[in-house]
């Protein structure tokens, strides 16, 4: 039964050290504010789940928080890479980081299946590519009517899955629409689930068919406007790419990365805060380089 | 010879958007596939389908994406799936025609590297990784590829196989079980790069105006195979030209200092 | 690519005696009209597929069109047996019937499968029911990281699909909405697709991620308002119960049956002139006693 | 004693509505499920997560539904979401407390029958199969019943099983690795069973009011057990009756002469 509390809360309460935890967020919808609340709290060990570990994911892996990365693909969308994330697999900094690397459609499927309460899930890949050969999660099976042998990898089965989301109504029945990525599967793969929100409002007026997760399979819901940028939240607001520009300068060196978090995320109390701190840099033309 | 009026990369896209055909269901990747598609779509092809992994189906974009799930993909799109569909029923169900890639590393028989430079292990460099590659490079129709010919990216021993081209060679890919048929074509600033059709090994086809065989041997990490008869590229038209640069100047915009 | 064509090339043009054509809709958008267009064309041999079975599939059957039926629920729903069905299983007539008989999650499984490109399915399923004594095509598979033993079934992999929508768009672009049961899957999972429609649209100005099958993965479009009568088309027109409860009187008795299907379905044009003759039949009181 | 102002269906219907606790969610099965999981909706129970195979969440119908995939299930749920998802996600995946089923046979370990009377190859009654009960009956968190009391439903020995109760007793579903706990209760028209916690075979443990134990042996085709305690179900509040046939009323009204 959906809570609606405070983010604060809901990290404090549903996250616990040693935690699996997947944030997820295809591009869009990415979960910023809770992953900047995971940091603030000081959460450690975390084995992280995310097809595609970017900014929020850098900064929790720079940060501390990560004991092993499981993810499909790992970069800057548009820039290149993410230095905290090759950092931690390059030098073991600030921590050794356990890699465990799948391809998308893997990722999905194993999404898919925690979901169905299924162990594995079954597809058509790894072909002719070297992951198997470093990760032993990725296997392959027979088909007991073909013979054809295809590739079996585990589900996901996270502690707690965290998203983003455009709507929630005052029950806590949730709401979003546009590029929707894993989200729905990440949240039924989980045992608990957090997500923040927008906007709540009285009744969410969704199309027929649309993407919604009812209020009693989701942990927590958490108010709170903006919390995806620099990402976006279509029909809300786009994506900053700036930022994301930005953060190329910002990550690549430890103490430049280390002074900005202590600053916006670690110094602030919320992610109003957090934006309001950006504002006050912006305009004091503070150089990143 | 005067200074021809475009770059080798504005060559490279519009080379590469001229193999796309109209009707054609195209997974489109980031950066230079994508511009290649929508150059495409914007010319010659106009009912082309382009499909982003991020879920859009037949997306139709203004501005290019910076990334692969940007709002313009969705808000133009024909429909937006979940990802776990995407890979599951459009992919690996055997709707697409053409997978189109982009590469750090690429070796003869067009087998892909997105991983590691390095030991995987140890990494010299840690790239993003797979995505949907693995699968697309499997799974589409035809897989066409798009980057940039040199010393550091058409190499001799790739350090980690992320998408299958031809493997070893020969019928490799089919022993093996991939549905599709693998890359049919590579696209460079240089000139265009065919597997043979026994062999499967990549052979220069062509050349884009301007460049020599021996320039694009040099940066080969392989011995380059020329074909027979080797083509020269017809140059962009003005009007690939002018519909590339508009797109890339919307994009700017667009995009603000991101993409400046 | 979807053509535009009358149902009667369509079903001409695409379905072929002994082809396996899987008709979809549950409950909700039952492609009545391709049903009776299937009868009135003679086709033969075919290997019907379809979750519920319900009035479409006892009309087809009882006019000795299929050899094999795979299904998971055959019934008249809230009235009772359907009595052409179980004639055919029971009685052999108007001819033998294989029956292959599944489970709802595994048809809905095989279908999501075949969509899939994979050959088979894995699922939770099957234990303690008796009919993987009776079905080999039911098999069981050991997950290889949890050695649970899970059911194991083959995909559907339809020649043709056959499913009534809602709306197409001039391009063969189709909407549906509400409960949409399988019938994306067994679109995608069959080799050619037949939908027919209540009405075709300039534009579809579908919400953001509605049901949609591109007109690239549809082989013909159809035209046909009220083509899922007496079924329903949310949007369009209510489910026809008295139609339902009728059947059980016109369908109990084989020359009864043979009778009205002659009047109403052979005799008929197409599915404008049998709803014309429905009309005609009601307001001379006809008895179906 | 004065005949009673219900009947033993409205009773039954009552009795098992009554089980149902408000914000649990339950897996319905059409007709009589259907009738008590509305009835707890619209009286004790507003709460109730009513989920139908169909691919309706949340629904909350004003009339009963005649099929399980009734315009008023969809129009009123909270999502509509498609068949592979509602079994894939919702039931397999652990998300349903209750499945609640209807049967036309049973026997005393609350294994169900709804496919064939007679041997399996040539029925004597063919009756329509599984549908989507086997696996609520595998999946659910527990299963309730809810079927008339007969010689023709309560029998010795099923001709098929179609849905699996307790099998053949004691920790045989937790043996076999079935997920959910089975069968909890079975509501009749003349009382109420329950699995002995051990044997895992049905004792009759309430009566409804005006009904004895020795009517349930009689119509009962192996030799029924009774509890020790053997209660009385309350009968019907005015409430309920007022709530249920003002239920069916507007259901007849709304199908006309097929609900008639």
């Amino acid at each position: 039964m959906a809570e609606l509390i405070s983010l604060r809360e809901a990290i404090a309460g549903l996250i616990h050290d040693g935690d699996r935890v997947a944030c997820e967020g295809f591009t869009h919808l990415i979960p910023f504010a809770a992953g900047h609340e995971i940091i603030r709290q000081k959460k450690r060990d975390l084995a992280l789940v995310r097809m595609t570990p970017d900014i929020i994911y850098d900064q929790m892996i720079g940060m501390g928080v990560a004991r092993e990365l499981v993810f499909s693909w790992g970069g800057n969308p548009g820039v290149g890479s993410l230095h905290r994330f090759r950092d931690a697999i390059e030098k073991d900094w600030p921590a050794p980081l356990t890699v465990n690397e799948r391809s998308h459609a893997d990722l999905a499927n194993a999404y898919a299946a925690g979901a169905s309460g299924l162990p594995f899930a079954v597809m058509r890949g790894y072909v002719g590519n070297d992951l198997p050969k470093h990760n032993r999660e990725i296997k392959s099976l027979t088909c007991p009517f073909t013979g054809e042998v295809l590739a079996a990898v585990p589900s996901v089965r996270p502690d707690v899955a965290v998203i983003h989301a455009q709507k929630a109504d005052c029950k806590g029945n949730v709401l979003l629409w546009g590029i929707v990525g894993v989200q729905k599967e990440a949240v039924l793969a989980a045992k608990r689930a957090i997500v923040t929100v927008e906007e709540i409002v009285d009744a969410l007026e969704a199309p027929r068919n649309a993407v919604i997760l009812p209020h009693w399979v989701v942990s927590a819901v958490c108010l709170v406007p903006h919390g995806a940028r620099p990402s976006y939240a279509e029909g809300y607001y786009g994506r900053d790419n700036k930022f994301y520009s930005d953060w190329d300068d910002i990550s690549r060196d430890r103490e430049t990365f280390l002074a900005w978090m202590n600053r916006h995320v670690m110094s602030t109390a919320d992610f109003a805060d957090y934006e309001r701190s950006l504002v006050g840099a912006q305009s004091k033309q503070v150089s990143h380089g | 010879m005067a200074e021809p009026n475009y770059s080798a990369d504005e060559m490279m896209t519009i080379a590469a958007a001229r193999l796309l055909k109209n009707n054609m269901v195209c997974f489109v990747g980031i950066g230079l596939p994508s511009a290649a598609s929508n150059l495409a779509r914007l010319t010659h092809a106009p009912d082309i389908v382009l499909i982003y992994e991020s879920g859009t189906i037949g997306t139709k974009p203004d501005v290019l994406p910076l990334s692969i799930g940007d709002g313009e993909l969705s808000a133009t799109a024909d429909t937006v799936v979940s990802v776990p569909e995407m890979f599951r029923y459009w992919l690996q169900g055997g709707r697409i025609d053409i997978g189109f890639l982009g590469a750090a590393q690429i070796d003869r028989f067009a087998n892909i590297n997105t991983t590691v430079i390095g030991p995987y292990a140890k990494p010299k460099v840690r790239l993003p990784g797979a995505g949907g590659a693995p699968e697309i490079a499997g799974s589409a129709g035809e897989v066409f590829i798009v980057l940039r010919q040199g010393a550091r990216t058409f190499v001799e021993t790739l350090d980690f196989i992320t998408s299958a081209g031809h493997l070893d060679g020969g019928d490799a890919r089919k022993r093996a079980g991939l549905k599709g048929k693998g890359p049919s074509v590579v696209i460079t600033d240089l000139g265009v790069l065919k597997p043979h059709p026994e062999t499967r090994e990549l052979e220069l086809v062509a050349l884009h105006p301007g460049n020599t065989k021996e320039q694009a041997i040099a940066v080969t990490g392989w011995k380059l195979r020329i074909a027979n008869t080797l083509e020269t590229t017809p140059p962009p038209t003005q009007a690939e030209l002018e519909t590339l640069r508009a797109l890339h100047a919307r994009t700017a915009r667009a995009h603000g200092n991101a993409a400046a």
